[in-house]
């Protein structure tokens, strides 16, 4: 039998204006297991706390109601006060007789009596209170980057500055990203590379920093603070130790018709190739789809000019694997594609183009050297179409139902590009909003329009028809001036909606991390918490998480690093000790918890019993890890044998409640 | 405003058009655009507004097509065709209005009109 | 059709809140001394998937005349996904007892915010009157537990 | 069929596939048939049984059986593969240590409707033309085939086999049935109505747990009701409530698990219809949450244990008609 002391406070006239303190003190001084039931007027104050103290040395608690406020206001403060005297801070009960008995109730009889039945219910459940010691698990104090876009640089970036070491896992052979794509950047127009290319190699110099370019996450297991990860590192057929970058193979390689992806296939590279000048790591890498050699057997030469022998078309994947106390996911985005989109010809006709691919056809280290002409034949335009919202704001069946957020701003970006250096060209914006909320964006868009002379019209193109003269014409409804256009265009460039990119979903199962129904990855509280997920120890970073810009995204990244870092430098992570626990006696391993637990805290493990006959049996059973549950209790309804069950709100503590209520 | 019509345009049509996001694609996409006094992003506005009558008295009706481009091409599904359509039949409907009443038929008959112009008027009016 | 409206009648009602949202809602009609009957007692559960079938039935068993179960809105759930489990549950039980021949009114779910204090306090003045107006709860009661 | 079978175990035992198999044999009558295992080609030829009132589900035995040392033959009638399904996905059975031979299914009979009709001393019977021939000590009896099948039987679900290693006869469908039909018209009925049903049919209940034990959804290491820290432990129905607690609780545990093998009523003595409770919870998890079979594959989401943001809110309970 528990040995209980009851406090019943006053909380001034709060409590006792309604509540006759006394008599609820005198009435849960019968109760079973009640050695020492006492009133005070202010039960928090420190002279209450030290009669609670004084109470479980003298009495020899075990256990201790507090008749008081919501447990939300001072839960906290008695259980510190038990611990100080020496009680598990967690044989603590509240019953609220304030805010939700004195505060809304007038009749005085009416409100003691629910007063003593809420005190009795707390009675029954610190009975079967036990004891709970919060764990501690240690934090391994490396963190990993998944993806190495802008997003993920920076992100390595300030957590190697805080001294933590820090992998980036790049699915590509270099680092850099979408951002390594693009000419200029909006609202300044400075030059994409000039800002990106110092970070790459910045981050391939820092000591704290590993890069495993071309590379991907196989396998992520372990909890917050000591993730288990498995990095596939995909065969380059080149040794990385050994590449010195010079570019001797790339020039010599005799399949010379590989589409060119960082080019956006506007162009062709080689079957080995180095994807930009400036990639980092700045390393050959062979396409096994083209490369000859690995194809037929025939051909070697790459091998035979490269000076310091780093070809080898034996090499295999590998799989690493690294332990990390902090996983932060910047997978980026990714154009859609516009097959679907029949009315934009974008299939059709190589003149109709998507706004990456003009970024390319624009930057001087593009397929044109800069110059901006038409794929098609390689004139100069002098009538340009951009499309807004292709694919973004849809319908679901007919595409992204929100908005892709950058379209505005590039498309603006480009009109002032185009009309600053070829003022010979008409440059014409179909729009349905212009969005442009952002510091300095609105009156980037309004220079676009008052000194660039850019047509902006609202009104989205109904049909884009390539001719035969060469031209396209874009029929499209100019909705102010309530009339019809046809223009007979050189160039139509579509602003496709961005998503998130194919990998994600995987990954996102992986980490045991939640996503939205677009496959962005949701954070854990949507205002509050905006670069957590909700899986502990897994943080967000970049357009994984919704459409971005740069300076948002660079924001967000430098906002994962930092709460990254704040967990890194941890040595170990306190626990939550209300959390479920499976008696392995009663589990039937039937994996019904695990479907339910949001945090992946439930593994599986085969455990040998002992049968009442003598012999053993090996049985799967369920193993909680009290480091990442979080004490919901999903899975202790889930399981049909009641062998789940959760700390603090047992199944028979709650039921003890229940009895006790409607005795 | 007749409310009941704007009610029955949107039951009949089943469209909902508070779906619109006024990109006006329906009418950039319109082969018949230039033959209508309003065009199909007016109707699905002008519904909106519950401005049936309008719409039902405009020849705009019997211009469309009905080719579906913009059914098709609605980045958010509202069909304006069907819309469009529904003021139509609103229109037809109300074409009971203008019933002939058989006392009126003795004094419009002479003996030019056929026997079967009578017989075609009283099926197209009647009902 | 209840002959009587058992106006005499005071209904025992076991409200299970979740701590995040409904706990807090149920402080706050408190805090801004929002009335609601004695009748109401609460149980506080981590999330309102905690609660398990055989707390209801268990509360009703011992006499209790109404159960409300309390959680926070879907998609803000604490737990991002516990009253999603819920819902689907408690649908399922409600409609088994409905089966059974109990009456639906005893049970109710109801998804209450941290910042509705207002609303947590009408949901239990009008759960409490509907449970009232069954009169006690005879189809789901263990007689022996009342006889002490 | 029982030869075709004894000779495929026979084979299957000579050729080392399999090291034991699971069956059925006779008990004391005619139409007492009780799963068992067998070893050895002679207690086949001895004991082994397949006829009208081969009715037991044997794919719950495995969850023991397929752990055990070896591979072991089990025969499943379409309805059995489905449990066995079940019990694959939720890795309650090893399904490599078990080899699946599909049966045909029932149509089974009842032995109690066949008593019912005044026929006792039953020892063997046969259908001709859908004529039940029944050999008693007190000479020949007839009566109509399908008077005579199991309730399970007459409402059967499907044909199929969802899994097996090969098949004995040919492959079946998945059949419309009209086994929601009781459970509609319970629904259609006032609340006072349904309470009064239920009341006289669960007050019969004496809380032998035969239900709990045939079914092959129940397989807990421990149930809940024999389990102290539960707080619902009871052996036995001390009054009218724990019965309504323990069949809801039981047919709760069970839903989006149960596969609609209708084993509970069959076995139960005091012949309350429980597997209605089970059908309630299928019909309701098929019309609010989308089409589910349990049992019919080894990977999809229990409804109970999956949810969709748009799911909807439990005032469709409320919502539903009158009382």
């Amino acid at each position: 039998m528990k040995r209980i002391g009851v406090f019943v406070c006053h909380c001034g006239t709060n409590i006792a204006a309604t509540v006759d303190v006394k008599a609820v003190a005198e009435a849960l001084g019968h109760e079973p297991g009640v050695v020492i039931s006492q009133d005070y007027q202010y039960m928090c104050s420190e002279s209450g706390q030290n009669l609670v103290k004084n109470a479980i040395k003298e009495h020899n608690l075990t256990g201790v109601v507090v008749c008081s406020c919501s447990p939300r206001m001072h839960e906290n403060t008695f259980r510190k006060a038990a611990a100080s005297a020496g009680l598990n801070p967690y044989l603590v009960e509240i019953a609220n007789i304030r805010e939700q008995c004195s505060w809304i109730h007038k009749d005085i009889a009416s409100a003691t009596e629910k007063a003593i039945i809420l005190g009795k219910a707390a009675v029954a459940k610190v009975h079967l209170n036990s004891p709970l010691t919060a764990g501690e698990s240690p934090v391994v104090k490396r963190a990993l980057v998944i993806g190495g876009g802008i997003a993920g640089i920076q992100t390595a970036l300030d957590i190697a500055e805080a001294g933590f070491d820090v992998d980036i896992v790049e699915k590509n052979p270099t680092i850099g990203g979408k951002m390594a794509q693009i000419d200029k950047t909006f609202p300044t127009l400075d030059c994409a590379a000039c800002i990106l290319t110092p970070k790459m190699v910045e981050a391939s110099q820092n000591e704290h920093i590993t890069i495993h370019s071309f590379s991907e996450v196989a396998d992520v297991k372990g909890f917050v603070g000591n993730f288990t990860v498995k990095i596939k590192k995909k065969a380059r057929f080149v040794d990385e130790t050994k590449c010195t970058g010079c570019g001797l193979c790339t020039e010599k390689c005799p399949m010379k018709k590989v589409p060119n992806e960082f080019n956006m296939g506007l162009d062709n590279r080689t079957a080995i190739y180095i994807p930009f000048a400036q990639a980092v790591p700045k390393v050959a890498t062979i396409d096994p789809n083209y490369c000859m050699m690995l194809q037929k057997g025939k051909c070697g030469i790459c091998s035979s000019v490269c000076s310091v022998g780093a070809i080898d078309y034996k090499q295999e994947d590998k799989i690493i694997e690294q332990q990390y106390g902090a996983i932060i996911v910047a997978t980026g985005f990714n154009p859609i594609k516009l097959d679907k989109y029949d009315e934009f010809a974008y299939n059709q006709c190589p003149d109709v183009v998507t706004s990456l691919e003009l970024e390319r056809l624009m930057n001087a280290a593009g397929p044109n050297g800069g110059t901006l002409l038409r794929p098609s034949d390689k004139t100069h335009p002098h009538k340009i179409v951009f499309v807004q919202c292709v694919g973004s704001r849809c319908d679901d069946s007919k595409g992204k139902p929100y908005c892709s957020k950058i379209c505005c701003m590039y498309t603006a970006k480009h009109a002032m590009l185009i009309r600053e250096k070829y003022p010979d060209t008409d440059v014409y914006v179909f729009y349905i909003d212009v969005r442009t909320p952002g510091k300095n964006f609105d009156e980037f868009y309004r220079r676009a329009v008052e000194q660039y002379n850019v047509h902006y019209i609202k009104g989205m193109v109904g049909k884009v028809t390539p001719r035969s003269d060469g031209k396209i014409d874009v029929q499209a409804s100019d909705l102010l001036a309530n009339e019809q256009l046809h223009i007979d265009a050189d160039m139509v460039v579509l602003a496709a909606a961005i998503e998130p990119d194919k990998t994600a979903r995987p990954l996102a199962t992986m980490l045991t991390t939640q996503m939205d129904t677009n496959d962005f990855f949701t954070e854990a509280h949507p205002k509050l918490r905006p670069v957590e997920s909700a899986t502990a120890g897994i943080f967000l970073s970049g357009a994984c998480q919704g459409p971005k810009d740069i300076p948002e995204t660079v924001a967000q990244a430098s906002a994962a690093a930092a709460k990254a870092i704040g967990l890194l430098v941890k040595n170990s992570i306190t626990c939550n000790p209300c959390v479920a626990h499976s008696d392995e006696l009663m589990c039937n391993g039937c994996s019904s918890c695990e479907k339910v637990c949001p945090y992946g805290a439930i593994t599986y493990i085969d455990k040998e019993f002992r049968m009442p006959d003598r012999t053993t049996a090996i049985r799967r059973v369920a193993s909680v890890n009290p480091a990442v549950c979080q004490g919901c209790g999903a899975c202790t309804v889930a399981c049909p044998s009641g062998a789940m069950d959760l700390n603090g709100f047992s199944n028979s503590q709650i039921m003890s409640e229940v009895d006790a209520i409607c005795k | 405003m007749d409310k009941n019509l704007k009610e029955q345009v949107l039951r009949s049509s089943g469209v909902n058009v508070l779906k619109c996001m006024r990109c006006g694609k329906c009418s950039g996409t319109c082969p018949s655009y230039d033959e209508m006094e309003y065009h199909p992003h007016q109707f699905v506005y002008m519904v909106e507004r519950g401005d049936i009558e309008t719409l039902m008295h405009s020849k705009s009706i019997y211009k469309c097509l009905t080719c579906f481009a913009c059914v098709d091409r609605c980045p958010r599904n509202v069909e304006p065709a069907k819309v469009v359509e529904a003021v139509r039949l609103a229109a037809v409907r109300q074409q009971g209005n203008n019933h002939m009443n058989p006392n009126q038929i003795p004094e419009m008959l002479d003996d030019d009109l056929p026997q079967q112009a009578i017989v075609t008027a009283f099926r197209k009016y009647i009902k | 059709m209840q002959v009587n409206d058992n106006k005499d009648f005071q209904p025992l009602i076991v409200a299970f809140c979740c701590n995040w949202c409904s706990y807090a809602g149920a402080d706050l009609s408190g805090t801004n001394r929002l009335n609601y009957p004695t009748n109401v007692k609460i149980i506080r559960v981590p999330c309102s998937c905690r609660v398990n079938p055989m707390f209801i039935l268990r509360a009703f068993q011992r006499g209790a005349d109404g159960v409300i179960l309390c959680g926070c809105h879907p998609g803000d759930c604490h737990y991002t996904s516990g009253n999603y489990f819920t819902r689907r549950r408690m649908t399922l039980l409600f409609s088994m007892l409905d089966f059974l021949g109990i009456e639906r009114d005893r049970t109710r779910v109801e998804w209450v915010s941290a910042a509705e204090g207002a609303k947590f306090a009408a949901t239990m003045n009008e759960f409490t009157e509907a449970v009232r107006k069954l009169g006690p709860n005879r189809r789901l009661e263990d007689l022996r537990c009342r006889k002490q | 069929m029982q030869e075709a079978m004894i000779n495929k175990a026979k084979q299957l035992l000579a050729d080392g596939t399999v090291d034991r198999v699971i069956g059925w044999k006779r008990g004391e009558f005619a139409y007492d048939i009780t799963p068992a295992v067998f070893e050895t080609a002679e207690e086949l030829e001895k004991e082994f049984v397949f006829d009208d009132f081969t009715a037991a589900n044997v794919s719950k035995y495995l969850v023991k059986e397929s752990k055990k040392e070896g591979k072991i033959l089990a025969f499943l009638k379409p309805c059995d593969t489905y449990s066995f399904n079940q019990l694959t996905k939720e890795h309650r059975v090893v399904r490599e240590n078990v080899y699946i031979v599909g049966i045909p299914g029932g149509p089974k009979l009842d032995a109690e409707k066949i008593k019912a009709k005044g026929i006792t001393g039953i020892l063997g019977v046969k259908n001709e033309n859908y004529t039940l021939k029944i050999d008693t000590v007190y000479g020949e009896e007839t009566m109509p085939f399908y008077e005579a099948i199991l309730d399970k039987c007459a409402t059967c679900k499907s044909k199929k086999h969802v899994v097996y290693d090969e098949l004995i006869g040919d492959e079946g469908e998945v059949l419309d049935s009209n086994r929601f039909d009781m459970v509609e018209k319970l629904e259609n009925m006032t609340a006072q109505e349904r309470y009064d049903f239920w009341r006289g049919e669960l007050s019969k209940c004496i809380r032998c747990n035969a239900c709990r034990n045939v079914c092959p959804a129940c397989t807990c290491e421990k149930c809940v009701f024999d389990n102290p820290n539960s707080g619902v432990e009871n052996k036995a129905p001390a009054d009218s409530f724990e019965e309504n607690m323990f069949h809801i609780i039981r047919a709760f545990h069970v839903a989006g698990r149960c596969t609609d093998c209708g084993e509970c009523s069959r076995v139960c003595p005091q012949h309350i219809p429980l597997h209605l409770l089970n059908r309630k919870f299928i019909k309701d998890i098929n019309s609010l949450y989308g089409e589910y079979q349990a049992g019919e594959d080894t990977t999809s989401r229990a409804p109970l244990n999956d949810y969709k943001q748009d799911d909807c809110e439990t005032t469709v309970v409320h919502e539903r008609g009158v009382e």
